[in-house]
Order: structure tokens, then C-alpha cells, then sequence
């Protein structure tokens, strides 16, 4: 039985995707995480995000964050899924699902998950506003 | 050697280029790339710090480069 | 604007339904936890579950966990939908989506609102065994 | 005075009904409503405590009912 799902995509996430992988019918509960596009970032207007990434590294450290999930947490399944590309306001960059016996292990995965993506995965955005854009994170 | 270099996200932008391919001495360590890099590509300076990966794995400061090694340079992440 | 769905039904719960209501462009992240019917308690295999409520206080205590984890998260809508009835091994009893601008927060609010949910709002499950059935929580 | 007493969950099933309407004293308590119901109903003590809503809100012990309230009794909630 595969117990972690991977996606790297320019296509639109889908969450019933996700949670129709991790379902499971030893579970009791699931968690997930939806990331979507904001429309503002310290009072400037977005217009849109650009994504992009270093693929086969970004899927190899997804994978990572998956693998150790299910290592560290008492989870049954775990889906990532990031998107790429350009996405507006309202659209999703990123989903990750969970399922377990119990629900706490699931908040817990989760949380874990997307904030290790965060610090690990080589994605870049970047903003673009009315009169201008920028690589988020990348000044001092 | 010769290693290739790719660059992500705002370093592509600074440096106006995706990917080069770079001679480097034998026993070159990550610390030292980083070092030649920033001198040849001044407006690297501009950014946080970076990372390097080789092969699609993050590598330490110590560790030391072999020929046809794929290198990457990536600036700080804001996936999610 | 509405900032909470409240809804006990004995329709099929909706993943997508939850998410629309909670989903604005002010919101960087939703924190979503689906219940799930599990097909065993204390190894016994379960063969459905029957979900029974006093209603209108069941609705109302709902709509108290909401308006509460509005006042104390920094949350922007909230969704809390449960469903009545018998269930199946995989359905799902209970949805609870929130947003907000950023994602600690929804984590937060989501956690408390199933955490609270399962010791205040009055809706009861008998589950059904292959030889016999037993109301959850009721004997010492 | 006549309040009427509404059963849930297991208390359904022990007691044999849904509703019932019951003749209490002026000014008794929630305490004492719990006492008197056990009494009649003893097969109650089968389950743990069972809290009590008045007109569709938890009540403490010490509340005092009124004429035409509407009680209903909440054994251990397991929603979810």
C-alpha cells in the first residue's frame, strides 16, 4: 500500500484528490492544510504569484517531509501536493492531507509538514503588484 | 574539473543566467565555490545567504566538489 | 458578511461545500479536519455508526464553538457542519474548515473547535458491531 | 408544577422513553431533579454522571426551575 503521495504541478490542486489518497477506512481522522494566495502581503496589493522550483530536488525533499512524517507521528497516509507556475488571488499553491487512527497525530503531521516545506523545499515566489515584483524572502 | 552550476529564483535574475558551466580546482569545497561565486557574481551580495546543493541534496560548507558535479544555488525558499 | 456555517444534516457532509464558505482573498492558509467513521473501536470491527442529536441545543452549542474560535483566534470564517443518522465505515460525521491570514491560527481554531465539539455538543453515537452495539461513551 | 423531561442517547434506551411530563415542587432544584429521577428511574445508574438543559442550555446543579421549562437530560456527548 503506497502511503505518501508527491506532486509537483502546473496543474490546479485538487483537495477531494487528497483526501480520497489518504482515506482510509482505519481512520478516524483527517487533517489538511490548504495553502492559497493572499491578496496583499504587508499592505502592497498582489496581482499574482509566479511558483517555480528546482524540480527534482523540490520532489525529493517533498518526499523527504513525507518519508519522516510517517516516521515521527503515528499517521496511516500523508499527501503533498505544490503547485508551480502562476496562480492568482484565491488559488492553491500547496495541499497536504493526513489521516490517522486519532486526530491529534494528524494536527500534528500536518503542521510539521507544511511548515518543513517552508523551510526546505526549493520553491521559489514571486509577487508580482501593480507597479512592480519581487522574489519573496530573498532580501535582508 | 569542470561542475555545472544552475541558478534559482532571484540568483538567476542577479546573475542574468540559468545555468553555466564552471572549471574549479580539484578539492574545491562548497565554502570555497560559494567564495568564487560571490566575487565573480557581485550582485550575489544583494541577497540573504544562500545554499548549495549538489547532485539535489543540500551539502555542508566541507564538503568537497567532483568533477561533473551538478551544482545549485538556492537562495532562501518561500514554497507553500 | 457571514463568517460561520453551521449545519447538521443527514445528507452527505461536503468537503468542497466547507471550503468555499471559509475560502477569501485575505486568507493565506484553511485548516481543514474531516472525521471519519473507523471500522474498529478497542479492536472490535464496527459495521456503522448512528449519529442521534437533541437538535436545536445541538445547533446552538455548535454555533457557540464557532462564535468562540472567532473571538479567540485571529480567524476569518469558520465552518462546522456534522451529520446525523447512519453511517458507514469511511463516511464522515463531522467537518470543520476555518482560514485565516496566516496559518497557526486556523491550526489553533480547527483543533479547538473539534476538541470542543466532542465534549459539549449533545449528539450521541451508538456503534453497531457484527453481534451487538453500544452507545459511545455512556457506560463507566 | 409541570415540566416536561426530554431523554437522549442511552437514557432513551434505559429508560424506555423519549419525553415525559413530570409534576415537581415550586423552586426544585436541578440537584434535586437529578436525585428524584434516579429514584424513579434507577436503571440511570447504569451510566456515568448525565448532565442537564434547561430550554437548550447546560444548567448547574443549584439552578432553580420554573413552570413549563423544558429539561432534557445529556448523557456523555461522543459527536465527532
Amino acid at each position: 500500500m503506497k502511503k505518501t503521495s508527491v506532486l509537483l504541478t502546473s496543474n490546479k490542486l485538487n483537495i477531494q484528490d487528497c483526501y480520497d489518497f489518504v482515506q482510509d477506512a482505519s481512520c478516524g481522522g483527517i487533517a489538511v492544510f490548504i495553502g492559497a494566495v493572499r491578496n496583499s502581503t504587508e499592505n502592497k496589493t498582489v496581482t499574482l504569484l509566479d511558483f517555480s522550483s528546482y524540480e527534482p530536488m523540490a520532489l525529493k525533499e517533498i518526499q523527504k517531509i513525507a518519508d519522516t512524517a510517517l516516521e515521527k507521528f503515528s499517521i496511516t497516509k500523508i499527501a503533498i501536493h505544490h503547485a508551480v507556475g502562476e496562480l492568482k488571488i484565491g488559488d492553491i499553491p500547496v495541499i497536504i492531507a493526513v489521516s490517522s487512527a486519532h486526530r491529534k497525530a494528524a494536527f500534528e503531521a500536518c503542521e510539521y509538514a507544511i511548515d518543513t516545506l517552508k523551510k526546505t523545499v526549493p520553491i521559489w515566489k514571486k509577487e508580482h503588484f501593480e507597479n512592480g515584483e519581487v522574489w519573496v524572502n530573498s532580501h535582508p | 574539473m569542470e561542475i555545472q552550476v544552475l541558478f534559482f529564483g532571484i540568483t538567476a535574475d542577479l546573475v542574468g543566467k540559468n545555468s553555466i558551466i564552471l572549471l574549479v580546482e580539484k578539492k574545491t569545497t562548497i565554502k570555497q565555490l560559494k567564495y568564487d561565486l560571490t566575487k565573480e557574481y557581485s550582485s550575489l551580495k544583494n541577497i540573504n545567504d544562500f545554499a548549495i546543493a549538489v547532485n539535489e541534496d543540500y551539502a555542508e560548507d566541507n564538503l568537497m566538489l567532483k568533477k561533473g558535479d551538478i551544482v545549485a544555488i538556492i537562495p532562501p525558499v518561500s514554497g507553500g
